[in-house]
C-alpha cells in the first residue's frame, strides 16, 4: 500500500513510538516527506497527529524509531535543534511575542550580531527581504506583532520558518483561525513554498483543503499508521472512512422530524456600533440561522454586541417581541441567551478547574447556583469521556472540552443559542455530536444562531444564511444555497 | 526606541562636557573616622564611656534646677562668637517622627520654636524629615547646605556613624551645626546635645532589677531592634551588670516594639517557666508585657519600662515593683535654645550633657498627676509644661 | 486582509516612555509653579543638585529591578542586598584607600552571588519570585542582624567622593548612575541577552521554543539586579562613610518596583525599558524635592506618593486599553459610552 | 502489583481532593513543626498553652483567609498590614477609653474597612492598576493618612470591652480559658470554606483561573474581585480588632503583616496568580508560620538568626511544593 520511496525524500520517520505514563500514543508510525510536496496528515483527535508533529519538531523525543534527514539519522532534543536542521513547525497557538516587532520575532534566539552587538539593521533588512520574497512587502519588519491580525501573525511564523532555511515546514491546522479570504493567501504561500522545494507537512481537519492542496495524505488512527496515499487515488468518502473506521453516510444530520420554524425569538433591527451598521436579523425558534462572512466581517462582533460584551449603540434588540437592553453577559444570560465562544481555551474554559466547576459556571455566576442538579445528566447525554467531574478540563481533548462548554450553556436552558465556530479544532466524531445536538435543540424549539467559517458546515446545517461584509449585512440566502453564492456575497463579487 | 538611546547618550555626553568645562567644586574631605565610638566589628561596649556615664548620673548638673533642658553636666564652655549673626533662619534635619518618643519631642520643639518666633528670635523654621532613611537625611542636610540660607542647622541624626560625613560637610559650610539625641563621630559641630546616654539608661534599669530581685531570679530582656547605637548601649550596660550579678538571663528577644509580638514572646516564656523580671531597652509595648503576666495568671514581674505614660499608669494601677528609666525627652527643647544662644554669641557647652534620671515609685505619682490629661503614648519627662501651648498641643495631636 | 493595513503611526510614536517623560515634565512644571509661588526657584542649583542626588540611589536599584521585572520576575531582596553590600564594601576597605578596588570587587562578587541564588531559586526550583526573593531577603536580614551589631567598616575619604562630590550641578553618583542607565539601555537594545529578557517576560514558552535558555536569562537578570543593588550599597557606604545594615528598612524594594512601574514597564514583564525607569525615578525624586521645599508634612508625603503612583499607573493602564481597542469602522452615532465595567478584561488572561 | 498501584492511585486521588495540588506540603510541614515542638517541650500541648497559641495565631489565620480570597482570584493585597495598624489606631483615637463608644466605633471601623477594600477593588478592576501597585499605593496612603491624623503616634485608648475579644475568653475547666479569638477564627475559616463552595466562591476561583472565560459566562469580574478585596479588608479589620485587643495600641501595630499573610497563603500551596488552592490550606499556612515562630522560641534560637531560618524554610517549602511543575509537561490523555 505504501508509496514507494523516491530519491527526493528529505525526511523519513520510521517506527516512531511514544508513550506517556505507560499509555502508548504512537505505535511505530512511519512517515516520509519529499521535497516540494504538500503532505497532509489526517486523523481524529487523539489519533496521534499532534504527538507525531511534536516528535518531528523536537518538542517530544520518540521512545523508539528513527528519524532520518537526507539519509542521516537525527535526534532532536529541543525544538531549536529541529529548526536549525531545517525542520520548522507552525503551531496552532503561535509562538510569537506580541510586544516585539516582526523582525525581533523572526530572529528571536539568534539575532544577528556585529562586533558582539545585535545588528538591528541587518535583522530588519533580512526580514524585509523574506517578506518581499513572499510578495508581502506591505508588512514592515519593525511593526509590532500585537498590531497584526491572526493571518498576519501566521505569516510571521512562516517567515520565521523560512529564515531558518527550513526545508520542512509542518503546519498544525493553519486555517483554523483564518477566514476564507485569508485562506486564499495561505494557499498562495503554501504554493510558493512548495515551488521552492520545501516539504510541507499539513495537518488539517478540513477535507476540502486536503484535496485542494495536498499531494499525498497520511492517515493515522489510534496512534497507528493507517495508510499513505497519493491524493489523486482517494475520494473524500474513502479518506473519512480511513480516519474513523466507519463510513459517514451523511456527515451533516438531517433535520429531526417535527422541527418547525416557530416565532421570532430574537430580532435585531438597525443594530450598529463602531464595528457594525444596519444589522437587521431575525432568529426563529426551531431554526438554525447561520452568520457567514470573512474573518473580521462583523460576525463575532454581532455575537459580542448581543451578549453585552460589546454594545449596540444604535438600533433595537428584541427578545420574543419585547425590546431589551443587554448591557452585560449576565443580563444576556438572564434574558435566555447563550454564547459558545470562538476561542475555547481563552474564552470558554477555566482550564485548571474541574469539569463540574466549568459546567456549572454560568449557573453559579448568574443564577445563584440553581439548577446544577441537571449537569451530570447533560454531560452524560453529550457522551463526555472524562475521568469524572473532578477531572481538570485541561486534561481533556478538544472535542470533550467543547462538550463541557456546551454543557455549561445547556444547563441554563437557553431560548437563543449563539454558537461561534462550534466545531473549530475538534475531531470528526465530536463534530458529529455537535451537529446532532444542534438538530435536537432546534427540534426542542431553541433558536440557534451559528457563526462559522466553514462553508460546508454553513450550507449543511443552516436553514437560512445571513452573509456579512464589512460590518453590514450583505445578503441573505435560503437553505440549500451553494458555497459559491455565499462566497460571492461575502467578498462582494456580486451584489445580491 | 532609538531616540531614547540617543537621549541617554546625550545626557552622558552632557555630563562629560560639564566635566571638562566646570571646575569640580571644592568638597569637604570626608571624616577620618578617628573618633569611631564603636570598633569596626560592631562591639558596642566601651568601658571608659560606660564608667563615665555611670559617674555622670551622680554629678550635679549646672544650670537652673527648674529647667532641666538648660542644665548641663560637666560643661566645657565653647566660644561661639564666630557664629554671632543677625540671621534668623533655623533649619532642622529630623531623622523621623516614626515613634511616640520622637513625636512627643517634636511637639515640644515646635512649641519652643513658636515662643521664640513670637519673641522675634527666630524668623523661619525649616524642617525636613528623612523618615528613618539615612541616605534621605544626607540629602536633606546637603539641601540645607546648598540652599545657603540657613543660619544654623540642627540635626537629629538617624544613625550615628552614617551621618558623620554629611554633618562634617555641613560644618565645613561655616554654618553653626547643632546635633542632638544620637551623636556623630566628629566634633566639628558647635554643640552636641544629649542626655547622659544609653549606658546610664541600661544601667538604671539593670541595677534596679538586680537590687529588687532575689539572687537566682530569672530575667527576660526585650529589645526593639539591633544595630541602633543608643539602644545597643543600653543593652551593653545591662549585660555588664547582669553578668556581674546572680540573676539568670533567660534570653533577649527583638520585638520591633510591637505589642502583639512582645505579648506573644513573654507568654511563650511564661509557658516554659517563671519569669521574675523584665528588662526593656525602650518602653514601647511595656504594657503588653505586663498583660502577658496577667493573662497567664502569673505574678507581676519586677520591671524596667520607660517614662511612657501607658506603662506608668499600668504600674500605678497594678502596684507592681517597677522603675521607669528616662531618656530625657525634654532634650528636644535644648537645640532650639542653643541655636538662639549661639546666634547671640553666647557660650554654650561643647558637649551639652543633659541630666537623665529615672522615675521611681517616689516621684511616679507626681509625674502622673502633672501629665494627667496626656495621651497614653506620651512621655512623662517631656519638659514642656511651661510652654504656652500646654497642654492642648500635646493632648490634641 | 488586516495583515496589510497599517495603523495610524501616531499611536506608535507616543510610546509609554515618551508618556513617562511627559509626566515628568508635568510634575516639574507644577512643582516649579508651586515653588515659585513660595518665592523659590525649583531650577536653582541647590534644588537641581538635590533632585539629582535623590535620584541616584533609587536609580541604581530601580535600574536593576527593571531587568527582573522585564523578565516577568521581581526582586524584593534588593534592600537587604544593598545593606549587606554597604557593609562588605566598608569593612573590606577598612579606611584604606588602597583597598578600594578590593572592596568594590568584593561587593560585586557577593552581590552577583546573591543574584545568582535568587535567579536559580526562581528558574530552577520554580519558586514564585515574590516568595523567593522575600525569603532571600529574610535570609540576608538574619545574617546582617547576627553578624553586624551596627554600622561597621570605614570608607576612605577618596571613595567618599563617589557620594559627595559633583561636577557642576551633577553629582558624581548621579553621573555614574546615568552612565549605568545608558549601559543598561545598550544592554537591552544591543545584546542578545537583552533581547531575550523581553522574550522571557513576554512569554517564557515562546522564548524556550526559540532556543532561548530562559533560565539563564532570568538568572542573568537577577544577577544584574543584585549587582545594581550592590553598587547602590557601595554608594550608601560612600555617603555614610561606613556600612549600615539599617538601610534595609528604608523601603527601597517597594520603591524601586514603584519607580519601574511608574516608568511604564509592565509588571507582568515583556514591555518597558530602562529609559522609562529613569523617568520614574526622576518623577519620585522631583516629588521628594518639591515636597521638601514646600515643607509638606512627612506623613502627607506618603499619602501623596501613594496617590501619585496609583494615578500614574491608572493612566498607563487606560492608554493600554485604548491602544488595544479595535479601530472603529463606523464613526457615526453617539460615541460608545465608557463602560464602567468593561465585562471582558483586556489583556492576556492566559499568561496569568 | 496492579492492585497496589490502583490502591496508591486511589489514595492519592483522595489526598489530592483533600489537600489539593501543592497543599500537601504545608500539612506535612505543619505536622513536622508540631512534632518538633512536642519533642522539645511537651508542655506546649497542655490545653492552656495551646489556647495561648490559638489566641496568638487567630489574627494571622483570619488575615490569611482574607488574603486567600484575593490571591485565588488572581490579585494580591499589600495593604492589609497598614490597614490593621490604621484600624487599631482609629479604634484607640475614637474610643478614647470610653466604654460606651465601643460598638459605634466598631461600626465605624467596619465601614472604613469596607471603604478601603472598595477603593482597592475599584482601582484594580475599573482603573486596571495591577493589584501589587494599587495596594502598595493604599499601604502608603493608609500609613501616611493615619499618622497625619494622629500627629504621628497613636492617641487615645481602647476600652476594656473592645479588648475583650482579642484578650479574654470563656473560663472553663481543662482549657482554663477558651479565648474568644479561637471561635472567631474558626467561624472565619468555616465561613471561608462555605463561601468557596457557594456560587460566589466558585466564580471567584474561576475568575482567577481565566477571567475572560468567566466574563463570557456572565461573571461580573470587576464585582467579584472587588468583593474579594472588600472581604480582605473586612477580615483585616477583624484581625485588627483581635490584635488591638490582644496587645493594645502600639505605634508599630500591623507592620509587615501583609508579607507574613502572603507568605502564609503561599506556603499553603495557594498559587500566586490565582485559580488554585483552598481556604484550609491557607489556614494551615498561617498556622505553620505561627508554629515556626513558636518552634524558634522553643529552640531558643537567637533572635537575629530567626529570619534566616524562616527564609530558608519558606523557600524550601515552596520549592518542594513546586516540584510537580518542574516535571516535564504531561500531555492531555483521556
Amino acid at each position: 500500500m505504501a508509496v514507494a520511496p523516491l530519491t527526493d525524500t528529505v525526511l523519513r520517520m520510521h517506527g516512531i513510538e511514544k508513550s506517556f505514563l505507560g499509555v502508548r500514543v504512537l505505535h511505530g508510525v512511519d512517515l516520509d516527506l519529499r521535497a516540494g510536496e504538500v503532505h497532509a496528515l489526517m486523523g481524529e483527535n487523539g489519533a496521534g497527529k499532534s504527538t507525531l508533529m511534536k516528535v518531528l519538531a523536537g518538542v517530544y523525543q520518540a521512545d523508539a524509531g528513527s528519524i532520518e534527514l537526507d539519509g542521516r539519522p537525527v535526534a532532536f532534543a529541543h525544538p531549536l535543534e529541529a529548526q536549525q536542521a531545517g525542520v520548522s513547525t507552525v503551531f496552532q497557538e503561535f509562538n510569537l511575542l506580541p510586544e516585539r516587532t516582526i523582525a525581533e520575532n523572526v530572529f528571536l534566539g539568534r539575532e544577528p550580531r556585529r562586533r558582539g552587538m545585535v545588528d538591528a539593521d541587518r535583522m530588519n533588512a533580512d526580514t524585509a527581504a523574506l517578506l518581499d520574497g513572499l510578495g508581502l512587502d506591505s508588512l514592515t519588519p519593525d511593526r509590532r506583532v500585537r498590531t497584526l491580525s491572526v493571518a498576519g501573525q501566521q505569516i510571521v511564523e512562516i517567515v520565521k520558518a523560512l529564515s531558518y532555511d527550513a526545508r520542512i515546514i509542518s503546519m498544525d491546522e493553519p486555517t483554523a483561525a483564518l477566514a476564507d479570504e485569508e485562506v486564499e493567501l495561505l494557499y498562495r504561500l503554501v504554493g510558493t513554498l512548495r515551488d521552492r522545494g520545501v516539504a510541507i507537512l499539513y495537518v488539517s481537519h478540513r477535507l476540502k483543503e486536503i484535496f485542494d492542496l495536498a499531494d499525498r495524505v497520511t492517515v493515522l488512527k489510534d496512534g497507528a499508521l493507517v495508510d499513505t496515499v497519493a491524493i489523486g487515488e482517494i475520494t473524500s468518502d474513502e479518506l473519512v472512512r480511513k480516519m474513523v473506521g466507519r463510513p459517514i453516510t451523511s456527515f451533516f444530520p438531517d433535520k429531526l422530524g417535527g422541527t418547525t420554524a416557530g416565532d421570532v425569538r430574537l430580532r435585531i433591527a438597525g443594530g450598529g456600533n463602531d464595528q457594525l451598521d444596519g444589522i437587521d436579523l431575525e432568529v426563529r425558534a426551531g431554526e438554525i440561522t447561520a452568520l457567514a462572512g470573512l474573518q473580521g466581517s462583523g460576525r463575532t462582533e454581532i455575537a459580542h454586541a448581543l451578549f453585552g460584551v460589546a454594545r449596540f449603540t444604535r438600533g433595537v434588540v428584541e427578545l420574543d417581541g419585547r425590546p431589551v437592553r443587554l448591557r452585560s453577559a449576565r443580563e444576556a444570560v438572564r434574558a435566555g441567551l447563550a454564547l459558545v465562544t470562538e476561542d475555547r481555551k481563552a474564552e470558554g474554559l477555566a482550564l485548571n478547574q474541574s469539569v463540574a466547576a466549568n459546567a456549572r459556571l454560568v449557573l453559579d455566576a448568574v443564577l445563584g447556583g440553581r439548577g446544577t442538579k441537571r449537569i451530570p445528566g447533560i454531560l452524560s447525554s453529550l457522551e463526555l469521556s472524562s475521568r469524572g467531574g473532578d477531572q481538570e478540563v485541561r486534561f481533556l481533548s478538544g472535542g470533550n472540552q467543547q462538550k463541557v462548554v456546551l454543557a455549561k450553556w445547556l444547563a441554563t436552558d437557553p431560548a437563543v443559542m449563539v454558537l461561534d465556530e462550534p466545531t473549530r479544532g475538534i475531531d470528526v466524531g465530536a463534530k458529529q455530536k455537535v451537529y446532532t445536538l444542534m438538530r435536537e435543540l432546534s427540534a426542542w424549539g431553541v433558536a440557534i444562531l451559528m457563526i462559522s467559517s466553514e462553508l460546508q458546515e454553513v450550507i449543511g446545517m443552516a436553514d437560512r444564511v445571513v452573509v456579512l461584509r464589512d460590518g453590514r449585512i450583505a445578503g441573505e440566502l435560503p437553505a440549500g444555497s451553494d458555497e459559491e453564492s455565499v462566497m460571492a456575497l461575502a467578498t462582494g463579487q456580486e451584489t445580491a | 526606541m532609538r531616540r531614547t538611546l540617543v537621549a541617554g547618550l546625550a545626557v552622558a555626553a552632557l555630563a562629560l562636557t560639564a566635566c571638562t568645562t566646570d571646575t569640580p567644586s571644592e568638597q569637604a574631605p570626608g571624616g577620618d573616622g578617628a573618633e569611631q565610638e564603636q570598633t569596626a566589628d560592631g562591639e558596642w561596649f566601651v568601658r571608659a564611656n560606660y564608667e563615665h556615664q555611670l559617674a555622670q548620673r551622680d554629678m550635679k548638673p549646672e544650670g537652673p534646677a527648674d529647667q532641666p533642658w538648660l542644665q548641663a553636666i560637666e560643661p566645657k564652655m565653647a566660644d561661639t562668637t564666630q557664629f554671632k549673626q543677625d540671621g534668623k533662619t533655623l533649619c532642622f534635619s529630623n531623622a523621623s517622627v516614626s515613634n511616640p518618643w520622637r513625636v512627643t519631642g517634636w511637639i515640644t520643639m515646635q512649641q519652643q520654636v513658636n515662643v521664640l518666633k513670637q519673641s522675634g528670635d527666630i524668623g523661619e523654621f525649616r524642617v525636613s524629615d528623612a523618615a528613618d532613611d539615612d541616605n534621605q537625611q544626607i540629602s536633606d542636610i546637603q539641601a540645607f547646605v546648598d540652599a545657603g540660607d540657613c543660619n544654623a542647622i540642627i540635626i537629629s541624626p538617624s544613625t550615628t556613624a552614617t551621618l558623620t560625613p554629611a554633618v562634617e560637610a555641613a560644618c565645613a559650610s561655616g554654618v553653626p551645626v547643632i546635633v542632638f539625641d544620637r551623636g556623630v563621630n566628629t566634633d566639628c559641630m558647635a554643640t552636641f546635645i544629649h542626655p547622659i546616654g544609653g549606658y546610664a539608661y541600661g544601667a538604671d534599669a539593670a541595677e534596679f532589677l538586680v537590687d529588687k530581685l532575689e539572687p537566682g531570679s530569672k530575667v527576660l530582656a526585650l529589645r526593639i531592634l539591633p544595630g541602633v547605637d543608643v539602644l545597643e548601649h543600653r543593652w551593653a550596660a545591662a549585660q555588664e551588670i547582669f553578668g556581674a550579678s546572680d540573676l539568670e538571663l533567660l534570653g533577649d528577644e527583638f520585638t520591633g516594639g510591637d505589642g502583639a509580638q512582645i505579648k506573644d514572646i513573654v507568654t511563650q516564656y511564661l509557658q516554659r517557666g517563671d519569669v521574675d523580671g523584665i528588662w526593656m531597652d525602650a518602653g514601647d509595648g511595656a504594657v503588653a508585657a505586663v498583660e502577658a503576666f496577667e493573662d497567664a495568671g502569673k505574678d507581676y514581674p519586677v520591671m524596667a519600662g520607660e517614662d511612657e505614660l501607658s506603662f506608668m499608669r499600668k504600674w500605678k494601677d497594678t502596684g507592681m515593683t517597677a522603675i521607669a528609666p528616662v531618656y530625657s525627652n525634654f532634650q528636644w527643647r535644648t537645640p532650639i535654645l542653643a541655636a538662639v544662644q549661639i546666634w547671640k554669641g553666647e557660650q554654650v557647652p561643647e558637649e551639652w550633657v543633659l541630666p537623665q534620671s529615672p522615675i521611681t515609685d517616689k516621684d511616679r505619682d507626681d509625674y502622673l498627676e502633672r501629665n494627667a490629661d496626656m495621651p497614653s503614648l506620651h512621655y512623662a519627662k517631656f519638659g514642656g509644661e511651661d510652654l504656652p501651648g500646654f497642654p492642648e498641643a500635646w493632648k490634641d495631636r | 486582509m488586516t495583515a496589510t493595513t497599517t495603523r495610524p503611526r501616531l499611536s506608535r510614536r507616543l510610546g509609554s516612555t515618551e508618556l513617562v517623560y511627559a509626566a515628568l515634565l508635568g510634575v516639574l512644571a507644577i512643582g516649579a509653579v508651586l515653588v515659585a509661588v513660595r518665592g523659590g526657584n525649583l531650577f536653582g542649583t541647590a534644588n537641581l543638585v538635590d533632585m539629582l542626588t535623590r535620584s541616584s540611589l533609587l536609580g541604581f536599584v530601580a535600574l536593576g529591578q527593571t531587568f527582573v521585572i522585564l523578565c516577568g520576575s521581581l526582586d524584593l531582596s534588593v534592600g537587604y542586598v544593598m545593606a549587606l553590600c554597604s557593609l562588605i564594601g566598608a569593612t573590606t576597605m577598612a579606611g584604606d584607600p588602597a583597598k578600594v578596588p578590593l572592596g568594590i570587587a568584593a561587593v560585586l562578587v557577593v552581590a552577583a552571588g546573591i543574584g545568582l541564588l535568587n535567579g536559580l531559586i526562581v528558574s530552577v526550583l520554580k519558586v514564585n519570585p515574590f516568595i523567593a526573593t522575600l525569603g532571600m531577603g529574610l535570609v540576608i536580614k538574619g545574617y546582617l542582624d547576627t553578624t553586624y551589631k551596627g554600622p561597621a567598616g570605614e570608607v576612605p575619604s577618596s571613595f567618599q567622593q563617589f557620594g559627595y562630590s559633583r561636577i557642576g550641578f551633577l553629582p558624581v553618583s548621579t553621573a555614574v548612575m546615568l552612565v549605568a542607565v545608558v549601559l543598561g539601555i545598550l544592554y537591552l537594545r544591543r545584546t542578545r541577552t537583552g533581547y531575550h529578557m523581553f522574550a522571557v517576560g513576554g512569554s517564557a514558552e515562546v522564548a524556550r521554543l526559540s532556543g532561548i535558555r530562559t533560565g539563564r536569562v532570568v538568572v542573568m537578570a537577577h544577577v544584574l539586579c543584585a549587582v545594581a543593588a550592590g553598587v547602590a550599597g557601595l554608594l550608601v557606604a560612600a555617603r555614610f562613610g561606613t556600612g549600615s545594615a539599617l538601610v534595609y528598612s528604608s523601603g527601597y524594594d517597594l520603591d524601586s518596583i514603584a519607580a519601574v512601574v511608574l516608568g511604564g514597564t509592565l509588571l507582568m514583564g515583556g514591555r518597558g525599558g530602562i529609559a522609562g525607569t529613569l523617568g520614574g525615578v526622576l518623577i519620585l525624586a522631583v516629588l521628594d524635592t518639591v515636597f521638601n521645599i514646600l515643607q509638606v508634612d512627612p506623613f502627607f508625603k506618603d499619602v501623596l506618593r501613594g496617590v501619585v503612583i496609583i494615578a500614574a499607573v491608572a493612566i498607563y493602564a487606560r492608554r493600554q486599553i485604548d491602544r488595544k481597542a479595535s479601530r472603529p469602522r463606523f464613526g457615526n452615532g453617539p460615541p460608545p459610552e465608557p463602560a464602567p465595567d468593561p465585562p471582558v478584561p483586556v489583556g492576556q488572561g492566559a499568561d496569568r | 502489583m496492579t492492585a497496589t498501584a490502583t490502591r496508591t492511585a486511589g489514595a492519592r486521588a483522595v489526598a489530592g481532593r483533600l489537600f489539593g495540588g501543592g497543599s500537601a506540603t504545608v500539612f506535612a510541614l505543619l505536622a513536622l513543626v508540631f512534632v518538633a515542638i512536642l519533642f522539645l517541650n511537651p508542655s506546649f500541648f497542655e490545653p492552656p498553652s495551646l489556647m495561648a497559641f490559638a489566641k496568638k495565631a487567630a489574627p494571622l489565620v483570619i488575615l490569611a483567609v482574607g488574603q486567600y480570597l484575593v490571591i485565588v482570584c488572581g490579585e494580591l493585597d499589600l495593604s492589609v498590614g497598614s490597614l490593621v495598624g490604621a484600624q487599631v489606631v482609629i479604634a484607640a483615637a475614637l474610643i478614647d477609653g470610653e466604654e460606651s463608644r465601643t460598638v459605634p466605633v466598631l461600626l465605624v471601623m467596619l465601614a472604613f474597612g469596607v471603604l478601603v477594600g472598595l477603593v482597592n477593588g475599584l482601582v484594580v478592576t475599573v482603573l486596571k492598576v495591577h493589584s501589587l501597585i494599587a495596594t502598595l499605593g493604599m499601604m502608603l496612603v493608609l500609613y501616611g493618612a493615619i499618622r497625619l491624623w494622629t500627629g504621628g503616634a497613636p492617641t487615645g485608648a481602647l476600652s476594656d470591652g473592645f479588648r475583650q475579644v482579642g484578650r479574654e475568653g470563656i473560663d472553663m475547666p481543662v482549657l482554663r480559658q477558651l479565648p474568644w479569638a479561637l471561635p472567631v477564627a474558626v467561624v472565619v475559616v468555616v465561613a471561608g470554606v462555605a463561601l468557596m463552595r457557594k456560587p460566589f466562591g466558585r466564580t471567584l476561583i474561576t475568575t482567577g483561573d481565566n477571567e475572560r472565560a468567566a466574563a463570557f459566562a456572565g461573571v461580573r469580574v470587576w464585582r467579584v474581585r472587588t468583593v474579594a478585596f472588600v472581604l480582605s479588608s473586612v477580615l483585616a479589620t477583624l484581625a485588627g480588632v483581635l490584635i488591638g485587643g490582644y496587645a493594645g495600641v502600639t505605634a508599630q501595630v500591623g507592620e509587615g503583616l501583609e508579607f507574613t499573610a502572603i507568605t502564609a497563603v503561599v506556603l499553603g500551596g495557594v498559587v500566586l496568580g490565582g485559580g488554585r488552592g483552598t481556604v484550609l490550606a491557607a489556614m494551615a499556612g498561617a498556622l505553620t508560620v505561627e508554629a515556626l515562630f513558636t518552634l524558634f522560641n522553643q529552640l531558643s534560637l537567637p533572635s537575629t538568626v530567626r529570619p534566616t531560618v524562616q527564609g530558608v524554610i519558606i523557600i524550601a517549602a515552596v520549592a518542594w511544593a513546586a516540584r510537580e511543575r518542574r516535571r516535564p509537561f504531561l500531555p492531555p490523555q483521556s
